[in-house]
């Protein structure tokens, strides 16, 4: 089956990110395909390439980099999500005037037409949230 | 027929029970993170979930159990899934309703 | 893919259900959440919106947040006729509970039962909920 | 005394009720953000603000009642403050506790 | 201040109290608090812990994390005692609604009615609450 | 009177900042002191200074910072909060070993001491969350 993910909560402060990472992880495993992971609301949180979690805990970010990787996955970061959140790439940051940006690589930034899309094309919509 | 999930714990948030009162006989309901607590049995919440028990179908996530320290307490005719299992309750019903 | 999904104009047409239950202002998923509609309503999906619990009161008459600094958003509930989002559900016991009427929201709602909007969530292909 | 401070919708989330349990006689109790709806009158969960009212002092913050556009529904007796009232009641009471 | 308040080596003691009320791993908030309190330790104030509500189950024994990738934090509980953080009280109603006693916890803990607990918190000077 | 100001959620998604900003301000303007402002949790997300809000909308970490620079308020950061999230400043982003940074000027990353310390020192502490 293909299933979309969404994604509604900043990594650590709640289980959402968590939850979507063991289960997407599972659905590939089992031979699924995962049509694409959505970040959204406090989600696009997850992609930021500053994030330096203690020694002795699980780094979100990096761990969703590389199930990407892995899966060819395509995660997409809501960019008015983004915009509010201090979220950029290096366009964003361009356009934007910023003299820095911090979207980790695997990640891409764009329109919420995306989670839609995400929506109608596959077979079923699994939402992570508070 | 769709699957439930409920991912807060009933004794401060009311999500699992307006789940309670817009689930469908026979629709599936699946605890995971601090929705596990209502899969407990000998709590305050335990008669309501038994009562919905009679015509829906209960699962809770083993790994979130687990980690709170409550594998043990699980009402009985509740079934723990682990993730995979997880992921074919996404399957066997037809679309998922996160109660969030 | 259930059966009642249609193809027009070479697309997909599914049944989208939007699930607001979250208040305004305290959080922002209200707010967001208006913005998927917003955008989804372009994809011409069958979309229908709930509002129950606390969400009924993101259609509440009167907002100002002339003294809060925060963006009223609640005009463009009025605004989604416009988009052909026309469908929109108010739990009648979550409203009840709240002492509401349909005379104190913003835009005209059709009143279900719980029963009623049980029924309803199970005929949707995705259900997004906020 | 406390200045108690709920900032949840007493529908969703219980914490007024454990602020309730745990407030002193003639402690504080204010609302602001989402909680404002505790305030409200002719709601399922206005017997229990007005048997807490009897000895308890309430309070709600305007500006947040104003974008709600539930200003003229408060319960009697509940006394609207402005931010400015906020500051002076954190002022008023020996200790500040958010019912987070 | 208060009168309650007394100077120790020419420093101002005050009654700090932690109010616990969320469970652990859902969100991080359990965690996050319990690093306030190790810290606040070496300040030498007067620390009272509140569990009340689901902040009851961080202490629940046997907490297991290894099939989650998160970082079991409840052996922290144990060590409190070697901070001179002696003070646990566990509210009454809370437990018994969660059909928890005092077996069931990792620590040992004085177990308070909501009065007592009401009484409690009116004696103190700070008051955090996660 | 001295006031410490706790805040524990990020900007936008919940209301805890915005609230904890007309505190401030109101605080101020009645010709109270500020002793401290110490963002904690997702309160870090405040602290970033890559945020470009709708312009129809309030920019939460500029308006922090006007107050900030106003009324000289010390805004500290709390680095373990901070790490675990993503938001670093020069020096912490070199230490990580980091490409970029985002804190925002007016602010300060330091340890959870100053949150006790803000305890200690203050009339009263008010903490805004969620």
């Amino acid at each position: 089956m293909k299933f979309g993910i969404m994604i509604n909560e900043g990594p650590y402060t709640h289980q959402a990110s968590d939850t979507a990472y063991h289960f997407t992880k599972a659905a590939l495993e089992k031979g699924h395909e995962i049509f694409r992971v959505f970040f959204y609301h406090d989600g696009v949180n997850n992609s930021t390439r500053l994030t330096t979690p203690p020694q002795d805990d699980r780094h979100i970010v990096n761990r969703w980099s590389a199930l990407a990787e892995k899966y060819k996955l395509d995660m997409v970061v809501c960019v008015a999500a983004a915009q509010r959140r201090g979220i950029a790439d290096a366009d964003e940051a361009k356009r934007n005037g910023k003299d820095a940006d911090n979207l980790a690589p695997t990640f891409r930034i764009s329109g919420l037409g995306q989670l839609i899309e995400a929506g109608i094309q596959s077979d079923r919509l699994v939402v992570f949230g508070d | 027929m769709l699957l439930h999930i409920v991912n807060k714990s009933p004794f401060i948030n009311n999500s699992l029970e307006s789940c309670l009162r817009a689930a469908k006989k026979n629709s599936g309901v699946l605890f995971i993170e601090d929705g596990v607590y209502g899969a407990l049995d000998n709590t305050a919440i335990t008669p309501q979930v038994k009562k919905a028990m009679k015509d829906k179908k209960f699962f809770v996530l083993a790994s979130d159990l687990k980690a709170r320290g409550v594998s043990d307490g699980v009402i009985k005719g509740i079934e723990v899934v682990d993730y995979g299992g997880f992921v074919d309750l996404t399957t066997q019903y037809d679309v998922v309703e996160s109660w969030l | 893919m259930s059966d009642d999904e249609m193809m027009q104009e070479g697309g997909t047409i599914k049944k989208f259900c939007y699930v607001n239950r979250k208040a305004p202002y305290g959080t922002v998923y209200a707010l967001e959440s208006l913005e998927v509609v917003l955008i989804g309503a372009a994809f011409e999906q069958d979309v229908s919106l709930i509002f129950m619990d606390d969400g009924i009161y993101q259609l509440k008459k009167n907002q100002d947040t002339s003294d809060s600094d925060m963006k009223n958003f609640s005009p463009t509930y009025r605004a989604l006729e416009m988009y052909d989002v026309e469908k929109l559900y108010v739990e009648k016991e979550s409203m009840e509970a709240r002492g509401l009427t349909e005379d104190d929201l913003v835009v005209p709602v059709e009143v279900k039962t719980s029963k009623e909007i049980s029924e309803l969530m199970d005929e949707q292909d995705v259900v997004l909920s906020f």
